[in-house]
């Protein structure tokens, strides 16, 4: 139809057009909206209703109990899955070219599949490999291929061959000094981290964003006043307050990440703003706000998706510096015990460095390879979401 | 506005971010109830007396009776005064404790920073004059292996491989020997290397990329059409310009390391200087010592930052003093 | 015949890029006589600005290589090494640029930058340096040019940058001026200044110029011979009046035909610049040509044939025997110009 | 036809103030656009023409309220608005700069912009479709379809082919990126198009491309359209009427061949002239405008044009050579400024030999701003005379004051006001008010 007669634009009667409608949700906000509202409800059920000791899940089966961590990562997962993984899907052609920038740095590549592997093995390796547990006969077992002396071993789990205590594929990467796994405890450490990492990516970015856009919108008064507020936000030693609060009040994996990420979101809010307002000055959002946009729509559809290849980026930047200061923490005893984090675990195994080394060099190498990637992964895509780059290749 | 009154308006601002963190610590410290009023009632309450009366006893002798604002006068009196009170695990007014601590950590983060000053912008430009050959991917390398590796991890790597097999470093730091001396070096050669590497990787990705917008600058063809040597444009066409954006996160990136750093390396390697003093103190429960290494850090974050805004106007030129 | 100032023969500048080389600048051939402006046209894209940072190599090499024959006052710049060849540049033949705000350090003063290409090629204490400078400040028009000295390049107007880009320029007191569109940044009021400038210091310091510009008039002002670029090569050079009155090649006469004073050409030039990573065979222009032939898309570029004298032209329509009064009918200078150039052409 | 005009101006200001301090106070204001006016009839095409910096695209981004003009009234009656008459408190209902939210976005529909850059014309995340659709968008049409439809349908208009809905910003070239704004500001069925400087950014042959193009949509839809350009001869080409604007005024307004063919305010005049003519055997030697455009924070007094001007009003009792006097006026301001260096001068005079006298000095100081070595008029010229010596003496301050007490100008002191040369031709300059004034019968022009 639309072939045989094309509908030109002198023809359209803009007086028929009804200005009142429903706001069109986009497939993602509605995949949003329909996962979101269970899990609320689910939390709200299992806060208000079910008691403090009941797992939440008890009814059905499992008798996994929920955290509010674990509902703030379920929603920063869906979030994730809807607004970054669905659109990419949407958008094939778009997805094509940006794989083929990213393709060309061989070593973020690398770091994507190490991440995967992360991601993969932090959502689903605790429901397949149990929570290391402590078996204080079997501690010290060395990692399979190397072996230990025997005086360090009460009870060998392998073969003792010379004295020698041998590793096996029962512990692939040994025990600590209190029998626990060492490869389980890695997997499930991967599990804290991609929850630190995005929980506090998500607040860090909402935050940003909203009081970035609001800053540079505002203008005059408001954004003076934001500014200086994000410059005590960022003077703070955010290290030292946490320590200050721990000390107070103690503090667990939630206040954590609640403190640092109150305090990460200033340069992102900074960066936001010096963007907006240097994209505002472009044609393309003149152009636009003389259509007639609200200015709400400008920064939902114009403002944002341009700043956000560089926020992406930063964003990446920011979560080595999460992981590296909770493994610090935990170094120190003062992380939260009741985890199986990965500094927990350096921490377990400092006293035994020079007969045991591996309760230490594993999870370290681990921590040391995931903020690798981090970083070779926000340098690639600084370079393979850069407009002005786009503009010139293709 | 000239540059002296643009400079006192800083320094004023430096004064107020201070002093808003100083009253969020307060807040924080006085919406906890007090130990030592705990302990007091508790110890009461063992001895056969009344716990009530004593945790009262306890709050009057430490002035916690008064009303919240009296509080916080008599506070930030005492911050700004220097009259931060007795440490109790270490028996010496708050102060002294940290001058102590200062003086050792002074003796690595000296030559730490000066070691990252002048070698990461070096080494980012040449990094950038040579962008994607060998040495360019050799210098990103070192730069991410020294950015991703946490310092306290290549702390206890360094110190097992040092320490313990090769025996030429002592595991625990040697507070006796001389602070000019080759021991004192040697011993501190291993943590200034750590922190070095740590640190020198950002601010080398920050100038090499920084450099290279500035290497393909109009006006290097500018300084290239006037015959200026391929040398002597790096020296003064790339470096100068570079300076100016690296300024402002290279003291962030020092002072970030820092506060996280000092405190990890210090314990890893038994450094008695602060970081190590608050830690302890957080261990000891010593209230007075905790808030008063959290007012020193706090200090020096704000005092960094002060000279990061100043030297970025010094360095740029085109910063009009009547900006912000 | 003297030898000219500059002789370009064969220049071609490739660069290599991620996506495969890119020729820019394809056998490119002009000559500048001392004291004579040369003036470089052609579309945005078309080459004219990397051939002439391609003489003294200042562009970018790599991922640019640049090859062919570059003579200055006689002596080859292509085998000279890279510190014979700094010694030429600033000294013998000084550049300026279109964008002045860029082409300028924006981190030292304005005098720093003039006293630095001055002392880089000669020995001059810096008192003395200064004085030279603030000398030439004055004599492009800069006022109170001792305090200036010290001044950023932010502080002065888009005009007074191109003033001090003179200035620089002209401080080792250079033989060649090249000068790419120093003034289509600026406004026609400004620009006006910096031309008259511009011709006056040429005679002052008798320079060639080398004069860059797509603005046909500016060319008519200033030129006294054209060098039309086209995708990377010459289509057309020749004397000023030969170019403008009877102009031979096709897209001589489109270009100057899109000139509202000119002609009447209301659709502009059919077709866009070709791709310069796989240019067409043949002619760069045939794609674009209405006299296209089955000729002019095969084997190379044309070669230059001479019109009329020191007017040369790349089509083949010129070649001997061929009747190129089809093309004369278009041609804006038609009604003054074609007699005298047929008899000229036999 | 009506022949009520589809867009009126009058006396439109925009000011930016200029804020300084801890306290935000406002010192001053940059005056970008100071009370211009002007009118565009259905389907004619105004020129506005000027240096950088004279406002005119601040004029433009207030007229179509994208700035918030700072006074003044923009009466817009496209859109089916025609025939309404002024509100009883004289206020117009038409009048843009009061329209509501809800009218203004009425209004977006009667009234679109294309601009300068195609570069940063189009959000470079977007395809160029989707640009173009987002317009129906925003306006309320929520069937994507049909938005489709509509674009597709206009993408084959402008010369472009409907397959080129899904690409994206960087595949196109600048003439085709200026295609597409174009097609963007026409989806919406606009009677009024603003075009700041559509075509300075292209090649010359691509801007007759676009030129003829714009000409034909004119023509097709009935377009009005405010076109913004320093190039004169891009005005010349394609407006009907042309308004010279000159540090935030209209200096000068009329129909384009007449003001190309015989200029009425010396800007003008000299404006024209800067043009290099692509004629090689015409002979450079226009008028010159030294210096640049004063600041608009604090404009010259009287006209605005009277520090540049090379037609500038010599006082009753004074008649010299024209040129000296533009001479004594820069020299008189430039002293006043403190900015004759007379020891560099003394300096250059004197590198030939031995230091230089007065004489030397002084004459150098006159070929510098200009002045003959003498002036025919005696009284002047021991005027000057006396204050080249006071200066040479170094007395700077006394130098300045004789010469501000005795070389006035009533240019300085009066504003001009538009005096009418033909139909529709207008131009403020003192010069012909004067005339016009002395003239028994203004109408016989």
């Amino acid at each position: 139809m639309a072939t045989q007669k094309p509908e030109r634009f002198d023809q359209v009667d803009w007086a028929e057009i009804s200005r009142s409608r429903w706001f069109d949700l986009s497939i993602n906000s509605i995949g949003m909206l329909a996962t979101a509202l269970p899990l609320l409800i689910v939390a709200l059920y299992d806060w208000q209703i079910l008691d403090e000791r009941t797992p939440t899940l008890e009814p059905v089966g499992p008798a996994w109990d929920v955290g509010t961590v674990d509902y703030l990562f379920i929603f920063t997962l869906l979030l994730f899955a809807f607004y970054i993984v669905l659109p990419l899907f949407q958008n094939p052609r778009r997805t094509k070219y940006y794989w083929r920038e990213f393709k060309r740095n061989r070593p973020a590549v690398v770091s994507l599949g190490w991440l995967a592997v992360v991601f993969v093995g932090g959502i689903f390796g605790p429901f397949f490999i149990s929570a290391p547990e402590q078996s204080i006969l079997t501690g010290y077992q060395p990692p399979v291929f190397l072996s230990v002396e025997q005086s360090y071993v009460s009870t060998c789990v392998g073969d003792i061959v010379g004295g020698q205590c041998q590793g096996t594929w029962q512990h692939p990467l040994g025990t600590t000094a209190g029998g626990k796994d060492v490869f389980a405890g890695i997997v499930h450490g991967m599990t804290i981290s991609m929850q630190i990492g995005f929980i506090t990516t998500t607040i860090v970015a909402t935050v940003g964003i909203t009081f970035g856009t609001v800053s540079a919108y505002a203008g005059g008064w408001v954004d003076e006043l934001m500014m200086r507020f994000v410059d005590i936000v960022l003077s703070f030693p955010t290290l030292l307050m946490f320590l200050l609060i721990l000390y107070i009040y103690g503090a667990g994996l939630g206040m954590f990440i609640l403190v640092f990420a109150a305090f990460a979101w200033g340069g992102t809010a900074r960066y936001v703003r010096s963007k907006s307002l240097s994209i505002s000055e472009e044609e393309f959002i003149k152009a636009n706000r003389i259509s007639g946009a609200s200015t709400y729509r400008v920064v939902r559809r114009h403002v944002v998706p341009n700043a956000a290849s560089s926020i992406i980026t930063q964003l990446t930047l920011l979560i080595p510096g999460f992981l590296l200061a909770e493994a610090q923490l935990a170094f120190l005893g003062l992380g939260d015990s009741t985890i199986p984090s990965w500094g927990q675990l350096i921490s377990a195994g400092r006293s035994d460095l020079s007969f045991a080394p591996w309760i230490v060099l594993a999870p370290g190498m681990v921590l040391f390879l995931t903020i690798l990637a981090f970083n070779f992964l926000g340098d690639a895509l600084l370079d393979a979401l850069n407009p002005e780059a786009e503009a010139e290749n293709a | 506005m000239g540059f002296g009154r643009y400079v006192t308006a800083r320094v004023l601002w430096a004064g107020v971010v201070s002093l808003i963190i100083t009253t969020i610590t307060f807040l924080l410290v006085s919406a906890a109830p007090n130990p030592s009023v705990q302990e007091a009632a508790t110890q009461a309450a063992l001895q056969g007396g009344d716990p009530a009366e004593a945790a009262e006893r306890a709050r009057e002798l430490r002035g916690l009776d008064q009303p919240l604002y009296v509080r916080y006068m008599d506070f930030i009196e005492s911050v700004y005064t220097f009259d931060w009170g007795w440490s109790r695990s270490r028996s010496q007014p708050v102060t002294e404790a940290l001058g102590q601590g200062l003086y050792y950590t002074a003796q690595y983060s000296v030559p730490w920073t000066v070691l990252t000053v002048l070698i990461g912008p070096l080494v980012g430009v040449y990094s950038a004059a040579n962008m994607y050959s060998w040495k360019d991917h050799a210098a990103t390398g070192f730069a991410f292996f020294g950015y991703a590796i946490p310092n306290f991890f290549f702390g206890i790597i360094l110190l097992l491989i040092f320490g313990v097999w090769l025996e030429v470093i002592p595991v625990v730091y040697n507070t006796d020997v001389a602070v000019f001396s080759a021991q004192n070096a040697v011993q501190l050669s291993i943590p200034v290397f750590v922190l070095v590497t740590g640190s020198i990787g950002g601010i080398m990705r920050v100038s090499r990329n920084e450099s290279a917008e500035f290497q393909n600058a109009e006006f290097m063809k500018t300084a290239k059409a006037k015959g200026v040597s391929p040398i002597r444009a790096y020296a003064y066409h790339v470096m100068r310009p570079t300076l100016v954006p690296l300024s402002t996160t290279l003291v962030g990136q020092l002072l970030a390391l820092f506060l996280g750093s000092s405190l990890l390396v210090e314990v890893v390697f038994g450094i008695p200087g602060i970081g190590r003093v608050t830690y302890n103190a957080l261990i000891a429960q010593d209230t007075n010592l905790l808030l008063g290494s959290t007012l020193a850090f706090t200090f020096i974050a704000v005092i960094g930052n002060l000279l990061e805004d100043l030297v970025f106007t010094v360095l740029d030129p085109r910063i009009s003093y009547d900006d912000r | 015949m003297s030898t000219p100032l500059l002789e370009v023969e064969d220049l071609t500048t490739t660069f290599s890029t991620d996506n495969g080389d890119l020729t820019a600048v394809d056998g490119v051939g002009f000559t500048v006589d001392e004291g004579e402006t040369v003036c470089i046209v052609g579309e945005s894209g078309s080459g004219k600005t990397v051939a002439t940072e391609s003489i003294t190599r200042i562009v970018k090499e790599p991922p640019g290589r640049v090859e062919g024959t570059v003579r200055f006052k006689g002596s080859d710049l292509m085998s000279m090494s890279d510190e014979e060849l700094r010694r030429i540049r600033g000294n013998g033949i000084a550049h300026i640029f279109q964008n002045p705000q860029e082409a300028m350090n924006h981190c030292y003063t304005v005098g720093w930058q003039i006293a630095e290409a001055l002392q880089i090629h000669e020995d001059v204490p810096d008192e003395e340096a200064r004085a030279r400078a603030v000398d030439l400040l004055d004599r492009v028009g800069i006022a109170n040019a001792s305090a200036r000295f010290d001044d950023y390049p932010h502080e002065f107007s888009g005009g007074q940058k191109q003033r001090v880009m003179i200035a620089m320029a002209l401080v080792g007191d250079p033989d060649l001026l090249i000068a790419d569109e120093p003034t289509t940044a600026l406004d026609v009021t400004v620009q006006a200044q910096i031309l008259k400038l511009l011709d006056e210091l040429q005679d002052e310091f008798d320079m060639g110029v080398l004069f860059v510009t797509h603005d046909l008039g500016v060319v008519a002002q200033i030129a006294d011979r054209i060098v039309v670029m086209y995708a990377g090569k010459v289509m057309e050079r020749g004397g000023v009046l030969d170019i403008f009155e009877h102009p031979a090649h096709p897209y001589t006469q489109q270009l100057l035909n899109c000139v509202p004073e000119i002609g009447g050409n209301e659709g502009g030039i059919p077709g866009t610049l070709p791709n310069p990573r796989d240019p067409p065979d043949g002619c760069r222009f045939a794609p674009r040509c209405s006299y296209a032939e089955q000729a002019c898309r095969t084997g190379e570029q044309p070669e230059e044939l001479e019109v009329s004298p020191g007017q040369r032209v790349s089509c083949i329509h010129y070649r001997d025997g061929r009747d190129p009064s089809l093309l004369r009918e278009n041609a804006p200078g038609v009604e003054s110009g074609s007699n005298e150039v047929s008899s000229a052409d036999d | 036809m009506t022949d009520e005009p589809i867009l009126s101006v009058r006396d439109l200001k925009k000011h930016y103030p200029i804020r300084k301090g801890i306290f935000n106070r406002q010192v001053g204001a940059a005056k970008a656009v100071d009370g211009i006016g002007f009118d565009i009839a259905p389907g004619e095409t105004l020129g506005l023409v000027g240096e950088s910096g004279c406002g005119k695209s601040t004029a433009a981004s207030s007229v179509i309220r994208l700035e918030e003009p700072t006074a003044g009234e923009v009466v817009f009656n496209g859109n089916g608005r025609g025939g309404a008459t002024r509100n009883p408190d004289g206020t117009h209902p038409n009048d843009v700069t009061r329209f509501s939210d809800a009218e203004l976005k009425r209004f977006r529909r009667g009234a679109q912009m294309i601009f300068q850059d195609p570069a940063s014309s189009f959000d470079p995340r977007m395809t160029v479709g989707g640009a173009v659709a987002e317009m129906l968008e925003v306006h309320g049409m929520s069937d994507r379809h049909r938005r489709r439809a509509i674009v597709e349908d206009l993408l084959e208009r402008v010369g472009l082919s409907a397959t080129d809905y899904d690409r994206y910003p960087h595949e196109f070239s600048g003439g085709q990126k200026q295609r597409i704004a174009l097609a963007r500001a026409l989806v919406l069925n606009p009677d009024l198009i603003i075009a700041d400087e559509p075509v300075s950014a292209l090649d010359v042959s691509i801007q007759a491309e676009i030129l003829s193009l714009i000409d034909d949509l004119q023509t097709e839809f009935d377009l009005s359209l405010l076109f913004i350009s320093h190039d004169m001869s891009v005005i010349r080409r394609i407006c009907d009427r042309v308004a010279v604007m000159y540090l935030g005024e209209i200096v000068e307004v009329g129909p384009t061949d007449e003001v190309f063919a015989d200029p009425q305010h010396p800007y003008t005049e000299a404006l024209l002239s800067s043009i290099p003519t692509p004629d090689p055997r015409s002979t450079v030697g226009g008028i010159e405008l030294a210096g640049t455009v004063p600041s608009p924070t604090n404009p010259p007094s009287g006209c605005r044009f009277h520090t540049r001007c090379h037609r500038v009003i010599q006082p009753d009792g004074i008649d010299v050579d024209q040129s000296d006097w533009r001479g004594i006026l820069n020299f008189r301001d430039r002293v006043a400024a403190g900015r004759v260096d007379v020891e560099s001068i003394r300096e250059n005079v004197a590198v030939d030999g031995g230091p230089a006298s007065d004489g030397e000095v002084g004459a150098q100081l006159r070929t510098e701003f200009d002045i003959g070595e003498r002036i025919g008029d005696p009284e002047i010229e021991d005027t000057l005379q006396d204050a080249i010596d006071r200066l040479l003496a170094g007395d700077d301050e006394e130098a300045a004051e004789l010469l501000s007490d005795r070389f006035t100008t009533p240019c300085a002191e009066t504003v001009p006001e538009r005096t009418v040369h033909s139909e529709g031709h207008e131009s403020s300059c003192l010069r012909h008010q004067r005339e016009q004034a002395a003239a028994p019968n203004p109408a016989d022009d």
